[in-house]
């Protein structure tokens, strides 16, 4: 197995004491798989706080810090945290002035936190919101589906939500301010390759070196379609056609659009996606007010790529550059 | 005293339960690969494992408590779907068996698992989910105790073949609920993990009352 | 071939397109794969710039911005760029008070930088400094080698003589900072999987799934050893060891360590690396002073990490924490 | 006039060259994909793509003129190693054919190019470089013609014999030089790939010389 572990088991274990040894600003809550801002609760201030299963990163604890996320919790690889945890998290990141969580939107996530708000509303934590984060355009949001996924575009939701919470807005304003992001942004993905759990040590799907998945979410589940593999620049055209088609940008709008790796893609391929998406959006005359590339959100050592969009007001804008200081994002002053 | 032989059969069940969930853990992960995530037998087992680690603890208990523990710690260690779904439905329907376990208890813990189940959920029979192995196993055995008057372990005979016609009618759906509902009719001919896993919890259960 | 890529051959063009539309902040020269500051060349500061072969991203553009480099000269995939490209990079990026080159040790960077500093003082840039970094200490320096390899320690010297340059510092400063970070700074990685480059389509060399490369550079080249695969905390002592023996680091020391992801490596893995140097150093009483883990210096889509130790002093530590703004590293102020 | 039958000849021979290196762009960088980067065939046929497509303007200069335009145009093409080397050496020894092209200006091409490739990567014979093939070529080019008086292409069979030699000799070498020194003993049992491009342009040189 290709892949730089000791005991399967002990992965998220050892790589949160890893993110905890790398980076002073992150504080593990113990007993716990629970990472916090190490300077938290900021008392007085509303806590953003967020969670999913592992193999993701840098989501989730990659995004806690200044001007971002108060903690998030990790779950087994590719499997939402529990209840407990959830519930750990949000005592320990509560500052007193409520705490706003923000989910991908997926039953078991959805139901893991809400038992925790629950829990955590038993010790005293008494204004916890939850928004949910469901940008993934590949998915129709239908009676034959549990609604659709929540994947990249979360990112753009920590980043404004947790701008507007350290300028000491309350919880209501935080809240809102996510739900518009929720509100404009889209996401759809593909893989060129299955990843490798370490439990499972092989390929969670067979794929041929001819095919690609479109539409895939990001554990490893199969995607949408599947179909020939194609240029970066058809891959580019296709993400991208959905993700506007779904989201009717027009002409004139203002967006931030990030290209995305899944894990195993080189960077060097996200910038060749890259100038094809922002060609197509300048032909289209939409203004592209900043585009962000790189594994933000991952699934494991997949190769693949999304591309998301999300239309951008002055609000949104001010809080995306807001400074923020995480061990994956820093905005500076 | 009842208490103690009703948490005795309840240690059998729970060690069966958990060699069986080992057995099939690969073979689960595997259904789950081809719909889902590929964690679901990684998932139970994790859970299972936590569950007899705490056989000392349960033993102490009447059987209602030791339920109850056995759904706290479901939720508290499987996470992901399959966490609050049968982790919090053993803990709601636990309350069922204060008095003991008997016939009548036992159906009124089944129903409470499948009502607590798709309220939890949201799911439907027909969602290609678990509840389509639950709810006609539930309903099987509610009548056969009920109606028909059959001892238990007849009664539960019967349910778990119910619940095994509910795994295979899962196959050929299209999924509304969980993972395998975003793969819209590339799931179609897949059988669903959780109805299958909760096949096997059922007929383990069956296999320590026969004993 | 599972590479997001149109033509290979447009793959480095493409790539750099991509790179200045999505950062303000680079501008590419005309006709050339230099891609420079976009506000530079700044008057009065001495520049810093360097160049390489493609297929390391971020490295090398990815750290132009203030505060670190003002311009890179991209090859095609792992072949260092043309005399030309290095000429004119020089041209481009001096601001009257100097240049500084930061070359990694290898004869084709080497003899194709001096080549372009000719042709750039012909032109009438005069001070031009080289300064060649060699931190692979898996290579014997001997008769039978060309040097040591410059490797990911090379971002520490970007950043430190990036710091000193925006500082206002004249060029035999920002060569001593350079130069004071080449003689502390040591490196070791190893690989999992070959590469694959766009051109050939499939992996440079054959490594079975229980086999791994140590000692390998960053252009798919074979290791100095191929061994049976191990753990991560095995592999991390392993590399750890290499490069402490190398720099005969102390009790009491002060540190900056990097754990690098090879481009294919998933970034939880490196935590978990992470976490084993972490414990060593602890273990040993030495002091570190940061750490960073990501993908700083990467080899295409290879699966495998290096280890970088540089041994730091007050200069070096308040150069490493001044302020930077570029696409791959930001540091706040 | 001279000039013009000399360039021709030169064009002649960069169109077998270019040939040659495409149909062996493949086998070079597998070559170097044994103990070097894997790109020896790409970086060389993109450089004598580039030299070709300059055929034009080529054709127009007189001998040394064109050979300095394809050095130059190599060391702005090729990159690596191998650009500076091959380019930068074909440059600087382009000044030799001044007068036109004869055996003895063609000695005099051939020894400042080995001056200068020696010269530029600090490689001697040994290194397991491209030296190999090009030190044994040149003195033996040399002696045909300065002491033996054999006609040109006699004298320039001689020499790819001998590069040839070279070549086979760089097999069990370790190397000292360029990527191949990083592999230690590891490398030993492989072909050098630089000396192996050497050969192959010396063997078309030959060609064109012996139609
Ligand atoms: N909303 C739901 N209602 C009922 N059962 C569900 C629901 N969502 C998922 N399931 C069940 O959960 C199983 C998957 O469990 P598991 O793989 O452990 O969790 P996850 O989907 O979070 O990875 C599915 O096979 C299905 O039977
Ligand atoms: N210092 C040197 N002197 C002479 N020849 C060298 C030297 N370094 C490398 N070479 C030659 O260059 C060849 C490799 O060229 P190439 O692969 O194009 O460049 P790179 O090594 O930069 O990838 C080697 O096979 C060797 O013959
Ligand atoms: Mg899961
Ligand atoms: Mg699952
Ligand atoms: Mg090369
Ligand atoms: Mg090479």
């Amino acid at each position: 197995m290709d892949k730089l572990i000791n005991e399967p088991t002990a992965y998220v274990d050892e790589m949160l004491d890893g993110m905890v040894a790398a980076h002073d600003g992150l504080r593990r809550l113990d007993g716990t798989d629970v990472l916090v801002r190490a300077d938290g609760p900021v008392e007085g201030k509303v806590a953003v706080v967020t969670g999913g299963g592992s193999g993701h990163e840098p989501t989730h604890a990659g995004y806690v810090g200044e001007g971002m996320l108060d903690g998030a919790a990790a779950g087994a690889v590719f499997t939402s945290p529990t209840a407990d945890e959830f519930s750990a998290l949000i005592d320990a990141a509560d500052g007193g002035a409520g705490v706003l969580c923000v989910v991908k939107n997926y039953e078991g996530d959805v139901m893991n936190f809400d038992t925790g708000a629950e829990m955590a509303g038993m010790e005293g934590v008494e204004d916890v919101e939850q928004v949910v984060v469901n940008d993934d355009v590949a998915v129709e949001d239908s009676l034959y589906t549990s609604g659709r996924r929540g994947v990249c575009g979360t990112i753009l939701v920590h980043k404004c939500a947790g701008a507007k919470a350290a300028a000491g807005a309350d919880l209501d304003e935080v809240a809102r301010v996510a739900e518009k992001v929720v509100d404009n942004v889209g996401t759809m993905g593909m893989a060129l390759t299955s990843c490798v759990t370490p439990e499972k040590g092989e390929e969670t799907f067979d794929l041929a070196d001819d095919e690609m998945e479109l539409g895939i979410g990001i554990h490893g589940e199969p995607g949408v379609e599947r179909t020939e593999t194609a240029s970066a620049d058809e891959v580019a055209d296709t993400l991208l056609d959905h993700v506007l088609d779904d989201l009717d940008v027009a002409a004139g709008e203002e967006v931030v659009t990030i290209v995305n790796g899944m894990g195993g893609t080189p960077l060097s391929e996200l910038y060749i996606v890259q100038r094809r998406v922002a060609e197509r959006l300048d032909e289209a005359g939409v203004d592209v007010h900043d585009a962000w590339v790189g594994d933000y959100m991952t699934s494991l050592d997949m190769k693949g790529c999304s591309v998301t969009v999300c239309r951008v007001d002055d609000e949104l804008k001010e809080l995306l550059a807001a400074p923020a200081e995480t061990p994956a994002l820093t905005v500076g002053e | 005293m009842s208490a103690d032989s009703d948490t005795e059969a309840l240690l059998d069940a729970l060690e069966r339960i958990d060699e069986r969930l080992h057995d099939e853990q690969a073979y689960l992960t595997e259904l789950d690969s081809r719909i889902g995530d590929a964690d679901h037998g990684n998932n139970l087992a994790r859970g299972i494992s936590a569950v007899t680690e705490k056989r000392d603890e349960l033993a102490g208990k009447p059987i209602d408590e030791a339920v109850k523990t056995v759904g706290t710690t479901l939720v508290s260690e499987v996470g992901g779907a399959a966490g609050p779904l049968y982790g919090g439905s053993v803990l709601s329907a636990s309350q069922e068996l204060e008095g003991g376990l008997d016939a009548e208890s036992a159906v009124a813990f089944a129903e409470a698992y499948r009502e607590k189940l798709t309220e939890r959920g949201g799911a439907r029979p027909g969602d290609k989910t678990m509840v389509d192995a639950v709810t006609p196993a539930v309903h099987t055995f509610q009548r056969a105790v009920e109606e028909d008057d059959l001892p238990s372990v007849d009664a539960l005979a019967k349910a778990v073949d119910a619940a095994r016609r509910g795994v295979e009618y899962t196959v050929p759906l299209r999924a509304s609920k969980g993972r395998a509902s975003y793969l819209g009719l590339r799931g179609v001919g897949h059988r669903d993990p959780g109805a299958t896993s909760t096949l096997f919890v059922l007929e383990e259960l069956l296999a320590t009352a026969e004993d």
